[in-house]
Parts: C-alpha cells; sequence; structure tokens
C-alpha cells in the first residue's frame, strides 16, 4: 500500500525516533511512504488562535502539495496535531464552500490550489490497524513483548472530534485500537482509564502549573495501575510525558519514573528489530529498565552536541544548569 | 439552521449582538444557540479549575453580551483543544472552535488579560511565516526569555537533555517555496481584513 | 421580483407519508423552495405515467414522485411499482428529449418533514440549473400512446 | 363554462395564512379569473374551521345553490372532515367538497408574501379544477366485529383489556414475555406515593388472567395482521412452553428441582438469576412456567428431565412445539412498551467496566423485596452498603449524542431512588441533575420531601465517571466529575455507588412491529398518533390504536389514563356496531375490460378476482382499500377509481399549472 506521508515538526527534531520506528516498520508491514513534497507546519493550535483564514491556508497548501502526487489520495500523518489540522481543513473545505473559495483565492496567489475531499487524511495507527490489519501484523511478530505491563495512552486529537461523514475510525471516548494492538505484540495491556485525557499541549508554556497538573495525572495515573511503561502516537504527548517529566517531579516534589515510547517502536522491538534503530534511547526518562523485563538491550545514547553550522543564526543563550 | 436566526441586520436599525458576533466568525454551523447551560463542558476541561469562568458560563456570559469581560477572561487561552467537550456536548456546540474565535477577537480588540498565550502563539506563528516549519528550541527559549526569566532554569535541565539526546535542532528549516508561502498567507490575511 | 428563473415543479406524493412529510415540513416552519405545487394521491403506485407526462406537456419544469419509503408502503408493496415507473420514465423521458433529471423519486416518511423541504430545495435548484423546459405538447400526445403499450413492463 | 355552481373560501388561520398569503387578493382572483370555471362566491375569512366559518358555507350552498365547495385553509388531515361534514349539513353532498392546503404548503414554508400570494392562487386554482370532477357519494359502512386484540401486557395493555372486557367485550392479549406486568413488575415502589408496586399491579394482573371476556396468549406473537378496520385477521405464534397448560397447577416444583441457572436479563435486568424452566416471577400470570430451550440442558446436552421426573402433574412436555392461531379481530391496540438505553453506549459514564455503576432497572431490583438482594441496597460484590451514592439523570436522553428528548420519567424515578437510598442505607446522596421537572399531581411535593431528607442537588450533567484517582482520598472510590453550574466550578465527588437514570426508548424491534400493523413511527421509534394533542390514542390506521410507551415516554398514571382512553376509543366504535369507510374504491368497467389479467396481480389485497366465464376482472369493494394502483396499471383504462379519478387528477394538474386560465374547457360533458 502506498501513501503520501507527511511528517510534520516534531518529527524532523524532537520526535525524530517516531519518524526513524515508523520507517523501519514500514517495509515488513508492506507500507510505502511517499513524503509530501516541501511541506510546511501545519501551525498546531497556534494559528488559528490567531488569523482564521490564514491558518487554514497554511494547512491547505500542504493538502495541495500532498494532491500533486496522483498515485495516492491517502494522506498519512503519525502527528496527532497535524492529522487534525489537515483532516479539519479537509473536511471544513468540502463542508463549505465559501470557506473553500477563501482558501482557494489565497493558495492561488501561490500558485496551487486544492478542492476539499480530494484526499482521505489518516493517522498512522489508523492505516497500520485497518489497512495492515492486526492478522498481518502478529504474522510478523518474533519477539513478542511478553511480560511487558504497557499503557496504551491515545490522547486527544486522533479521536476527537468527530469530523465529517465517518467521524473518528475509533471511539473518542475509549477508543481501543492500539489497545488490540499492544495485545497483538504479546505485551500485557492494562485497562487505562486515563488513555484520551489530555497531556496537557502547550500549557506547559503558557501555565506551568495546570501543564504540570496534566502531566501529573497521567504519570501518576499509569504507575497507580502499575505500568512499566506508556506507549503513545503523538509526539506532542511523548514530548509532554516524557521531556517534562523531570521539571514536573520538580514542581510537585515527586519521584515518579514513567518511560514513554512510541507504538512504532514497540511493533520494531516486537518484530526483533534493533532498539537502537528504532530511536531507543533518545527518550529522557530512560526506558531501559523496563525494556531489560522483555530481553531487549539498549545501548547508553551517545552524548551528540552538534555544532551549529556556519549559517545558523545568531542564538539567545541557554544558560547553564547549576 | 440555527444561523438562520442570526439573520443580516439591517443597516442602523441595530447593532450586531456579541453572540452574532461570536457566532459569525466561527467556521460551520457551531450551534452555539442550542447551548442549555448543562455544564459538560465545565465538567469535562482538564484545565477547567484553573480558568477564570467555566465555557459554559463563558457562553452565558457571551449571550448576556458581556463582550469585554468575555474577552479579557483566561478561558480560552487556557483551552487545551482535547475536543472532550465537543464530543460530549449533548446540543453538539463547536466548543473548542468558539474558543479559538474568542482567541482571535480577543487579539483583535487587544484585550486579552496578561496571559502568555497569545504571545507564544505569536512567536510560533513568526517562525512558521518566516521559514514555513516551526522551531521549537527558538521558540522555547524566546518565550521563556520574555515571560519567565526565572522559568529558564527550571526548564534548562529539559533543554539539555533534548540537546544531548539530539532532539532539538539549533537552527530552523527554511522550506523552498517559502516565497510562495508568505504570498499565500498575505492573500488569506487580506482575505480575512475585508470579511 | 427578480430576473431569475422560478421554475415550476409538480409534485405527487401519497397520502400517507409524503404528503404527510410535506404536513410536517410546514409544521415545523421548515423554510424551503415554494417552486413546487403539491397533488395529493392515495398512493405513489396510483402514479399513471401520463400524469407526469401531462405536468411536463402543461408547463412544469419538474416533477416530483414521492412517496413511503421501500416496505413502509400503507398497501403494503405498491411504492415498488411506483419506482418501477420511475425507472421506466426517466428512459421514456430522454428518448423525448427531457433532461431525466427533471423527473424525481423521493422516499419520505411522515417524520422526515426535514428531509422532504431538504430533497425539494435540492431538486428546485436542479431544475433551475437545467433551465425551462419548453416542450412541444403534440410530441406529448404521441408518448402518450406510447405510454400505454408497455404497459405491462411498466406495471 | 362549466355547469357547477363553485364556492371558494380562503381561511386566513389568525395569521397564519393572512401572515405569508395575501388572502383577499387570492379570494379576490378565485372570484374574476375562475369565474368561467364556475366560481359564483369566493371569500375569505378569518378562521374557516370556526362554527361561524362553517356556517358561511353552508348558508352559500342554500342561498346561491352552490354544487361544489373548494375551502383552501390547512392540510386535508387535519379538516377535511369538518368540512365536509359542514356541507353535508348544508346539504351537500359531503364529497364536493375538496380542501386545499395553502397553510403547510405555502404559508409556513416561506417568507415572501408574493410568493406565498401566487403559489395560493395555483394551490386554489387546482383545487377548483379538482372539485368540478368529484362525483357525490355515500360512506361505506362495514359491520365491526367486536374482539379487540390488546399487543403488550404491561400497565397500559391490561388497563385497555380491562375496560374493554368490563364493558361486555372479548379482548385477546398477546405478551411476547411467559407472564404479563411489564416493566411495572420490576419495580417495588412506584412514585409519587411510594406504593408497592405488586400490590397494586398484582390484582389487576389476576383480573387479566381469570377474565371471562379475556383470551391471554403470553410466551406469543403476533406475526401477521391483514385486513382492516372491524376486519382484521391475526395470527399469534404461540411459542412452545414444553409445558402442558392443561395439566400444569403452577406449583413451582420444576424450577425449584431444575439445576440449570442462568442470569435473567429481562426481568432481573441482568442482576439476577432464574433457572432454565422459570416463571419470570411468583405472582406471574399465567402461573404456567416455560422452559427456556437456549439453556435447558436436556435441549442443549439431551439429558436430564429433571423436570419431567418430579413433576407431580405430568405436565412436561419437550416435545411441544410453535403453535399458530389465527383470530377475526376488529380493533387492536398496541401497548408495546420500551427498552432501556443501554448505558454502555456512553463509556465516559463506565457502565460495564466499573462494577458499581448500576443502571436505573438495575437499582430498581436491588431495591424489591423480591430481587436478588431482598431489598437491600448493597454494592456489587453483594454485601458492601454504600456510605454515598451519586444519581446521574439525562442518561442518553436530553442529548443530541443519543436521544434528544426528554424520557419523562427520570426526574421523579431519580427522586424516588435518593429517597429509597436514604431510607435503606442513611448513605449519603448526591443527585446530579439538569433541570428539575416535575409536573404532575403529588410531584413537586415529592421533590421538597427528598430536599428535606438532606439530598445533596448538584446542577450540571455529568461529564465524566472514573475510578482513576487524581487526589487523596479518592483512591478506591468512583469519582463523578461535573461542573456545579450554579457556581461555575468544576467539582470531582468522590463516591461509592453511581445509579444512571438511563432514557426510555423505543422497543428494538419498532421497525417490524410498525411494519406489520401498518403504521408509522417517528424517526426514533415511537409510534405516532394521528394528532398529538387532540387524537393522543388513534393512528392514522383506522381501527389501530397506540398506548403507554409505545407512544412516547411516559410514567404509570399517564399509561393508565391511555390504556383507558385506547379502550373507551374502541368501546364507541363497538357500540356503533358499524364503521364507516372513505368510498375511495376502483371499480371495472366490464364493457371495456379485456381481461388481460395485469391487474389481478397488482392488488396486495387479493380483491381482484378473474371471473372465468366472463373473461372480465372485478373488484371486490370490501376489500379493496383504493390505493389505485390497478388504476394506473389498466392499459385499457377500464379500471377508475372516486375521489381520484384521472380525470379529476389532470383536471387538478391543468389548475396548478394555471391552464384553466388560456385552454379549451375541460369541464365534463
Amino acid at each position: 500500500m502506498k501513501y503520501s506521508y507527511f511528517p510534520g515538526c516534531s518529527l524532523e527534531r524532537n520526535a525524530s525516533a517516531y519518524h526513524v520506528s515508523a520507517m523501519a516498520i514500514a517495509e515488513p508491514l508492506g507500507m510505502e511512504f511517499v513524503e509530501v513534497e516541501d511541506w510546511n507546519c501545519c501551525g498546531a493550535t497556534e494559528y488559528v488562535s490567531l488569523n482564521l483564514i490564514a491558518s487554514y491556508a497554511l494547512i491547505a497548501r500542504n493538502l495541495a502539495q500532498a494532491a500533486k502526487e496522483t498515485s495516492t489520495k491517502q494522506l498519512v500523518a503519525p502527528c496527532s496535531a497535524c492529522y487534525l489540522n489537515l483532516k479539519k481543513c479537509n473536511a471544513y473545505m468540502e463542508e463549505s464552500p465559501s470557506l473553500e473559495e477563501k482558501i482557494n483565492l489565497a493558495l492561488a496567489a501561490g500558485g496551487l490550489s486544492y478542492k476539499g475531499g480530494t484526499l482521505k487524511v489518516r493517522h498512522l495507527l489508523d492505516v497500520i490497524v485497518n489497512d495492515v490489519g492486526y492478522e498481518a501484523i502478529a504474522a510478523k511478530v518474533t519477539k513478542p513483548l511478553k511480560g511487558l505491563r504497557v499503557a496504551p495512552y491515545y490522547g486527544c486529537m486522533i479521536v476527537r472530534p468527530k469530523l465529517g461523514k465517518n467521524g473518528t475510525f475509533d471511539n473518542p471516548e475509549y477508543p481501543t485500537t492500539l489497545d488490540k494492538l499492544l495485545k497483538v505484540l504479546g505485551a500485557t495491556v492494562i485497562d487505562f482509564p486515563l488513555k484520551a485525557h489530555c497531556c496537557g499541549g502547550h500549557m506547559t508554556q503558557i501555565s506551568e502549573s495546570t501543564g504540570f497538573e496534566l502531566i501529573r495525572r497521567l504519570i501518576k495515573g499509569a504507575t497507580d495501575y502499575k505500568a512499566d511503561l506508556i506507549v503513545t502516537l503523538c509526539p506532542m504527548c511523548q514530548l509532554n510525558l516524557d521531556a517534562f517529566q523531570g521539571a514536573m517531579n520538580a514542581h510537585f516534589n515527586t519521584t515518579y519514573h514513567m518511560p514513554v515510547l512510541y507504538f512504532t517502536q514497540m511493533i520494531g522491538l516486537a518484530f526483533g528489530m534493533d532498539a537502537a534503530s528504532l530511536g531507543i534511547g533518545t527518550e529522557l526518562v530512560d526506558a531501559r529498565p523496563a525494556l531489560e523485563k522483555i530481553g531487549v538491550e539498549v545501548p547508553e545514547a551517545e552524548i551528540v552536541v552538534k555544532k551549529p553550522p556556519k549559517e545558523a543564526l545568531p542564538m539567545p543563550s541557554m544558560p547553564e544548569e547549576k | 439552521m440555527s444561523s438562520a436566526s442570526v439573520s443580516p441586520t439591517p443597516e442602523g436599525i441595530r447593532q450586531k449582538t456579541f453572540l452574532e458576533e461570536v457566532i459569525e466568525n466561527t467556521p460551520g454551523d457551531c450551534h452555539l444557540l442550542n447551548c442549555i447551560q448543562c455544564g459538560t463542558c465545565g465538567g469535562s476541561c482538564p484545565s477547567g479549575q484553573d480558568m477564570d469562568h467555566t465555557p459554559r458560563a463563558i457562553f452565558a456570559m457571551i449571550s448576556a453580551g458581556l463582550k469585554k469581560e468575555v474577552l479579557k477572561s483566561n478561558t480560552p487561552w487556557y483551552c487545551v483543544s482535547c475536543y472532550y467537550c465537543t464530543v460530549r456536548c449533548p446540543q453538539s456546540v463547536h466548543i473548542t472552535d468558539i474558543m479559538y474565535t474568542l482567541k482571535r477577537l480577543a487579539v483583535k480588540e487587544k484585550v486579552y488579560d496578561d496571559s502568555k498565550a497569545p504571545d507564544f502563539s505569536k512567536t510560533f506563528v513568526d517562525w512558521v511565516e518566516n521559514y514555513g516549519r516551526a522551531f521549537e528550541l527558538g521558540l522555547m527559549s524566546m518565550h521563556l526569555i520574555k515571560h519567565n526569566p526565572f522559568g529558564v532554569f527550571k526548564m534548562a535541565g529539559m533543554g539539555m537533555g533534548m540537546i544531548s539526546k539530539g532532539r532539538m535542532a539549533f537552527t530552523p528549516t527554511r522550506i523552498k517555496g517559502i516565497d510562495s508561502l508568505k504570498a499565500i498567507l498575505n492573500k488569506a490575511k487580506e482575505l480575512e481584513a475585508m470579511a | 421580483m427578480s430576473e431569475k428563473f422560478e421554475p415550476v415543479i409538480i409534485g405527487f406524493t401519497c397520502n400517507w407519508c409524503s404528503y404527510r412529510a410535506a404536513d410536517m415540513a410546514g409544521m415545523g416552519r421548515i423554510k424551503y423552495a415554494p417552486n413546487i405545487r403539491l397533488i395529493r394521491l392515495m398512493c405513489s403506485g396510483r402514479l399513471d405515467p401520463t400524469f407526469v407526462i401531462k405536468a411536463f406537456a402543461g408547463g412544469a419544469d419538474g416533477v416530483l414522485v414521492s412517496g413511503c419509503h421501500p416496505g413502509d408502503c400503507h398497501y403494503i408493496e405498491q411504492n415498488y411499482k411506483a419506482m418501477r415507473r420511475f425507472y421506466l420514465l426517466r428512459k421514456l423521458l430522454s428518448q423525448m428529449g427531457i433532461e431525466p433529471g427533471r423527473l424525481k423519486l423521493l422516499w419520505a416518511s411522515a417524520a422526515e418533514g426535514q428531509i422532504f423541504a431538504d430533497e425539494v430545495t435540492k431538486f428546485t435548484e436542479e431544475v433551475r440549473a437545467l433551465g425551462p423546459l419548453h416542450w412541444d405538447p403534440t410530441a406529448a400526445l404521441e408518448a402518450e400512446q406510447s405510454i400505454y403499450q408497455p404497459a405491462e413492463v411498466a406495471a | 363554462m362549466s355547469k357547477e355552481k363553485i364556492g371558494v373560501y380562503i381561511c386566513h388561520c389568525g395569521s397564519n395564512i393572512a401572515g405569508t398569503v395575501d388572502v383577499a387578493e387570492v379570494s379576490r382572483w378565485a372570484g374574476e379569473a375562475l369565474k368561467d370555471r364556475g366560481v359564483v362566491v369566493s371569500r375569505d375569512y378569518k378562521f374557516m374551521c370556526s362554527s361561524l366559518g362553517q356556517e358561511l358555507i353552508q348558508k352559500d350552498i342554500k342561498e346561491q345553490g352552490l354544487t361544489r365547495v373548494v375551502v383552501a385553509a390547512c392540510s386535508p388531515h387535519l379538516h377535511e372532515q369538518t368540512f365536509r361534514n359542514a356541507c353535508k349539513e348544508g346539504g351537500l353532498n359531503p364529497y364536493l367538497c375538496e380542501l386545499v392546503s395553502i397553510r403547510e404548503q405555502c404559508s409556513w414554508i416561506h417568507p415572501d408574501k408574493a410568493v406565498g400570494t401566487e403559489k395560493a392562487k395555483a394551490i386554489v386554482s387546482g383545487g377548483v379544477e379538482k372539485v368540478i370532477w368529484d362525483e357525490p357519494l355515500e360512506p361505506l359502512r362495514v359491520p365491526i366485529n367486536p374482539v379487540t386484540l390488546v399487543v403488550g401486557g404491561g400497565i397500559a395493555g391490561i388497563q385497555a383489556a380491562l375496560e374493554v372486557a368490563n364493558a361486555g367485550y372479548p379482548v385477546i392479549m398477546v405478551e411476547r414475555e411467559p407472564s404479563i406486568g411489564g416493566h411495572m413488575a420490576q419495580f417495588d415502589k412506584t412514585f409519587p406515593t411510594l406504593d408497592c408496586s405488586a400490590c397494586i399491579l398484582t390484582p389487576r394482573m389476576v383480573e387479566v388472567g381469570s377474565h371471562p371476556n379475556v383470551k391471554l396468549f403470553s410466551y406469543a406473537e403476533v406475526t401477521n395482521v391483514s385486513g382492516y378496520v372491524g376486519n382484521f385477521q391475526v395470527t399469534i405464534k404461540q411459542k412452545a412452553r414444553s409445558v402442558n397448560t392443561d395439566l400444569c397447577t403452577g406449583c413451582g416444583i420444576c424450577q425449584e428441582k431444575c439445576p440449570k441457572k442462568v442470569i435473567d436479563p429481562v426481568f432481573e435486568a441482568g442482576l439476577g438469576y432464574r433457572k432454565a424452566v422459570y416463571t419470570p416471577f411468583p405472582q406471574a400470570v399465567p402461573k404456567y412456567p416455560v422452559i427456556d430451550r437456549e439453556n435447558c440442558t436436556y435441549f442443549l446436552k439431551g439429558t436430564c428431565r429433571a423436570c419431567e421426573k418430579f413433576c407431580p402433574t405430568g405436565a412436561i412436555d419437550f416435545t411441544q412445539e410453535d403453535e399458530y392461531f389465527t383470530f377475526d379481530v376488529g380493533q387492536i391496540i398496541l401497548a408495546t412498551g420500551w427498552d432501556l438505553f443501554d448505558a454502555r453506549r456512553i463509556p465516559q459514564y463506565g457502565y460495564g467496566r466499573l462494577a458499581n455503576v448500576f443502571t436505573s432497572l438495575e437499582f430498581e431490583r436491588l431495591t424489591n423485596a423480591a430481587g436478588p438482594t431482598g431489598g437491600k441496597v448493597v454494592l456489587r460484590d453483594g454485601v458492601t452498603v454504600p456510605k454515598s451514592v451519586a444519581i446521574v439523570h439525562c442518561v442518553g436522553s436530553r442529548d443530541q449524542n443519543y436521544n434528544p428528548y426528554c424520557s419523562a420519567i427520570c426526574c421523579m424515578q431519580s427522586l424516588k431512588f435518593a429517597h429509597l437510598v436514604h431510607e435503606r442505607t442513611g448513605a449519603e446522596v448526591y443527585n446530579f441533575y439538569l433541570e428539575m421537572r416535575t409536573p404532575a399531581k403529588g410531584y413537586e411535593e415529592f421533590y421538597q420531601r427528598v430536599l428535606e431528607e438532606g439530598t445533596h442537588f448538584i446542577r450540571g450533567k455529568v461529564a465524566e465517571i472514573t475510578d482513576a484517582a487524581r487526589y487523596p482520598g479518592e483512591e478506591g472510590k468512583l469519582i463523578v466529575q461535573a461542573e456545579n453550574t450554579l457556581i461555575g466550578k468544576q467539582m470531582r465527588v468522590p463516591v461509592d455507588m453511581v445509579i444512571l437514570s438511563a432514557a426510555l426508548e423505543p422497543r428494538r424491534d419498532f421497525k417490524e412491529v410498525a411494519r406489520l400493523f401498518g403504521i408509522s413511527c417517528s424517526e426514533e421509534g415511537w409510534l405516532i398518533e394521528r394528532h398529538p394533542k387532540l387524537d393522543p390514542v388513534a393512528t392514522m390506521t383506522e381501527g389501530i390504536y397506540i398506548a403507554g410507551c409505545a407512544q412516547g415516554p411516559k410514567d404509570i398514571p399517564a399509561s393508565v389514563a391511555q390504556g383507558a382512553a385506547a379502550a373507551a376509543r374502541v368501546i364507541g366504535k363497538i357500540q356503533q356496531k358499524q364503521i364507516t369507510m372513505e368510498p375511495i374504491r376502483a371499480s371495472i368497467d366490464q364493457e371495456k375490460c379485456s381481461g388481460c389479467r395485469i391487474c389481478n396481480n397488482m392488488c396486495p389485497f387479493n380483491a381482484i378476482t378473474f371471473i372465468e366465464d366472463r373473461m372480465v376482472s372485478e373488484v371486490n369493494p370490501a376489500l379493496c382499500q383504493g390505493c389505485g394502483t390497478c388504476v394506473a396499471a389498466c392499459p385499457a383504462g377500464a379500471i377508475s377509481g372516486t375521489v381520484f379519478s384521472d380525470q379529476a387528477i389532470l383536471a387538478q394538474l391543468d389548475g396548478l399549472l394555471l391552464n384553466n386560465l388560456k385552454t379549451l374547457d375541460l369541464t365534463p360533458a
């Protein structure tokens, strides 16, 4: 199966492990990804807070770029925020001719156009469980994740809101596709009641106490349920739960240690792939103790501090840690 | 169609109400007129406890015409876009979309409170408009320095971790078609200003 | 009045479902295109193909045939007969040079006032897009002759 | 020039029509433009349906010698009969009156007065052309069979059956379950008086079971209905009970001895058990048990036969088969009841996932002295008494995601639950409500009483129920999260037990029921009454009535009232001994019939027969229902229909297209 692929800004860098692992499992799952030519940022949740038409035009440029690829009508995004933005723009353009007209007037300034509904926007999890299917995945499992207690975590934007005719591919309140997938991989899946709750999005930047509280609830929940790790499918969720876990602990004076990995990494592990080749080791909350339970060896992460290239722009200085 | 009941007001007879303004600025039929004040949104909201007013209260204030109070409220800026309220709303009110509308109106009217959120969005958008892609390091550090110079220390550990794991770029990526993108966005803003 | 072409549409509705759907649309004060003028039959199965031809010959720009949903007919299954006649009529109309899009079949239950209203508006726009029908009524007479021949098939 | 003298009457309907149609102009126009078509009088009047409006018509008939009348007002479904009667009173055959609708299809659907006025003219013109072709007719009269079928043995059906039977007429009652009693039999207490449900229901059930005029089929279903008002034929399927009711004494030994215990999803709402051979509850009517063949060990494995062995009268009969009975009945009352909303459809409320979330029906069984816990209110573990209970209103109702309507009983039911929890456990009770709706006799007083008991009322729709503790003190509890909308703050209330006041929904098989009986149901599935205000128990199908929750959610007093009302209508009809029917019938002109027999297969009522010796077909007017399909199909044009003749329809068509203003004379020769 061939798909247009929209990585999104996060997967370029902070969530590169997600990108790397997705690419690693594509071949064994029989999927071919064609990256959208010269894609741009989807605007996250920020652009639409300032400008309505411009934010949709920004997204629509990606749809127009993706539609240039004629060999497939399916556009896949691994990032939930990108996925929702692309899907929403696609659906609203199809529903509202006046919005579509305005967006196309804007696109025309860049020599592009797009008709709402031309593409089908889908999340990576959706295509893996529904197009490839659980059976085909099960057939490839060589190293089942036996004995690993995982908390499946969907976050918000993959299942909400219901948009267009078909709504969402999983239940908006209590999704189960990731649960089933992880079971197929051999893991012990806990019935995680907070699986579709919010990680806080950008709240760490707006109001620390609010953002940290949202992170705490999830980490505490997974810990209460004795999970070894949280499995997620969204770079924002991973960033909040993993990278901000230390700051959250400091804020509440707690000592939680809950590693957070991507579902693509888990598929790769169950397929017997090498941990390093799946980007494991780049998480800030060390996943090694958890993965040792299933006999996965993870090399000590290489500390890479790349020097900025010559053309680099001047950087605001980062204060040293005490 | 509920939009029918906010049919255009004949010029000079009366001013558009705030309620009508909010509805007009939200794409699609947002069903705001159908709100029955049940509080499902306020009950569902993950950050509801930190909001000045729950979304439900905001809707009551909108229909009461308390424009200034609504736009000054931190409520829309504390919305985390989780869409729980939207899918649970028994009246199909597009609550998250309305929160975005309130943010835009607050920015336009320049009456939002001292929330850092609008600035965060602006900083983010600046990078996107000039490069075509988001730039986390630049965004986070600039935002921190501007709004929470002391917080920089708190977050520094995290930032160093990210850098050391190779998860943060020092330079933003610029897309090839940045000129065409700029043209698109300028045109879009022009259209928006006309509306 | 504007210059816009206002099509005249004749609607044949059954007494039990679709006429009541029209009543329901009215009671709900649902606004829709006023171009339709309804004729009440007891059942959509009562629709003689001649009625449709005569409507076009007499100046209608579009004809709507409406009955109960398949399986819900007050007379058990007569709406299926209307459906068969409808498809035959569409074929016949195109042979006579009338766009088949001027004839529409709509199932509407007594509860579906909104659907009835929406579909009538949609159909009105479709007919408006097709433009006025100027049709030679003498052709209608011939058609009327021919239509009585294949009645077995039509039935 | 028409020979007829036609009177045209345009109704204002207050401002309903006059608001968007220039009625004076339509009236003036009809008088002038349609003069050649025979219109001699044209008037507009504020309310044509008022007695003054009707007298206006009668006066004109007498003074001006009108031979035809056209009234342009509301839908014929509302007032056709009114104006036909008015004409009859005035001395004109009622079928020479046409009512055309300029309200539902004209004034109400478009705000533009100019457009509305033009459309109204066309509609009036169509009516005038049609009325010219109308013929004087006499209504058909057919005898009415006094036997009445009541479908459903809940409280509404029981009430209806008893009213008819006590009036001296025979009743056949069909109930799907092994016993009558319906949902009311599941309850312990009834609001607002808190009478014991069984105490007031059981005598009624016994009365039905032993009434000489009632023939009761339980564990049975109606499988076929044919015919028409006064003369229906119904087929009833008696499912095999595997118990010979002639021998069974209802002693209950078989149930005692049966080794197979199964969860009872119906009467015990899944919260208790019954045996494979069972009566749903001890006071069941009839008293005879049934063997549930899907669970009986003998039917599954071929051995056991414990019930047979111990039955003192030898009443167990494993060889019984389903039986079919056909009856002639005159009228039918449908009281098929409701099903409970499946609370699992709202995952955030945790029903099915969180043990101590209960549905309203489960809680009814918990409080019932004859229920699985003997009336003790305990958690799912069967022993722990809750210290705090949350009751959630409007679960699956008043919600566009599930059912938009109000279930009508939840507020009072939830208040009753609050009271019962207080009384039985002393627990803290939190009622999460949206609006408190207590609009019936004694209901508001009951609300006051529950307030005084110290129940906490929180105004806010519950957002979610979870067992994920967020704060200290929440561990091991169910946390109910909602906004307290009266103070505008989000709240988390930790409790031991949650009761969901789930919506009442139409029976899951409402579509089949509607189809079987030839009546319509709303989008949700409630059976539709003839008029929402003025005729709430009749349906659009003559001779079929509805009662109880089949028509919409309602409480016990309302169900009983509607059951009695339906019965009153039935009794009234029986006492007339015959029924008048619309004379809309087809007939075949023997001269023109070629004997091709195409029409024979057209008729779903078998009303057309082929007469071999004369080689022509004939219509039996008693069986003909007047659909007109044969009229449209006859290749020789030999079949004609009354009221809707070819000529009348074509004339109306010409009228609607306003061709009558310019073209040839279309008047009957």
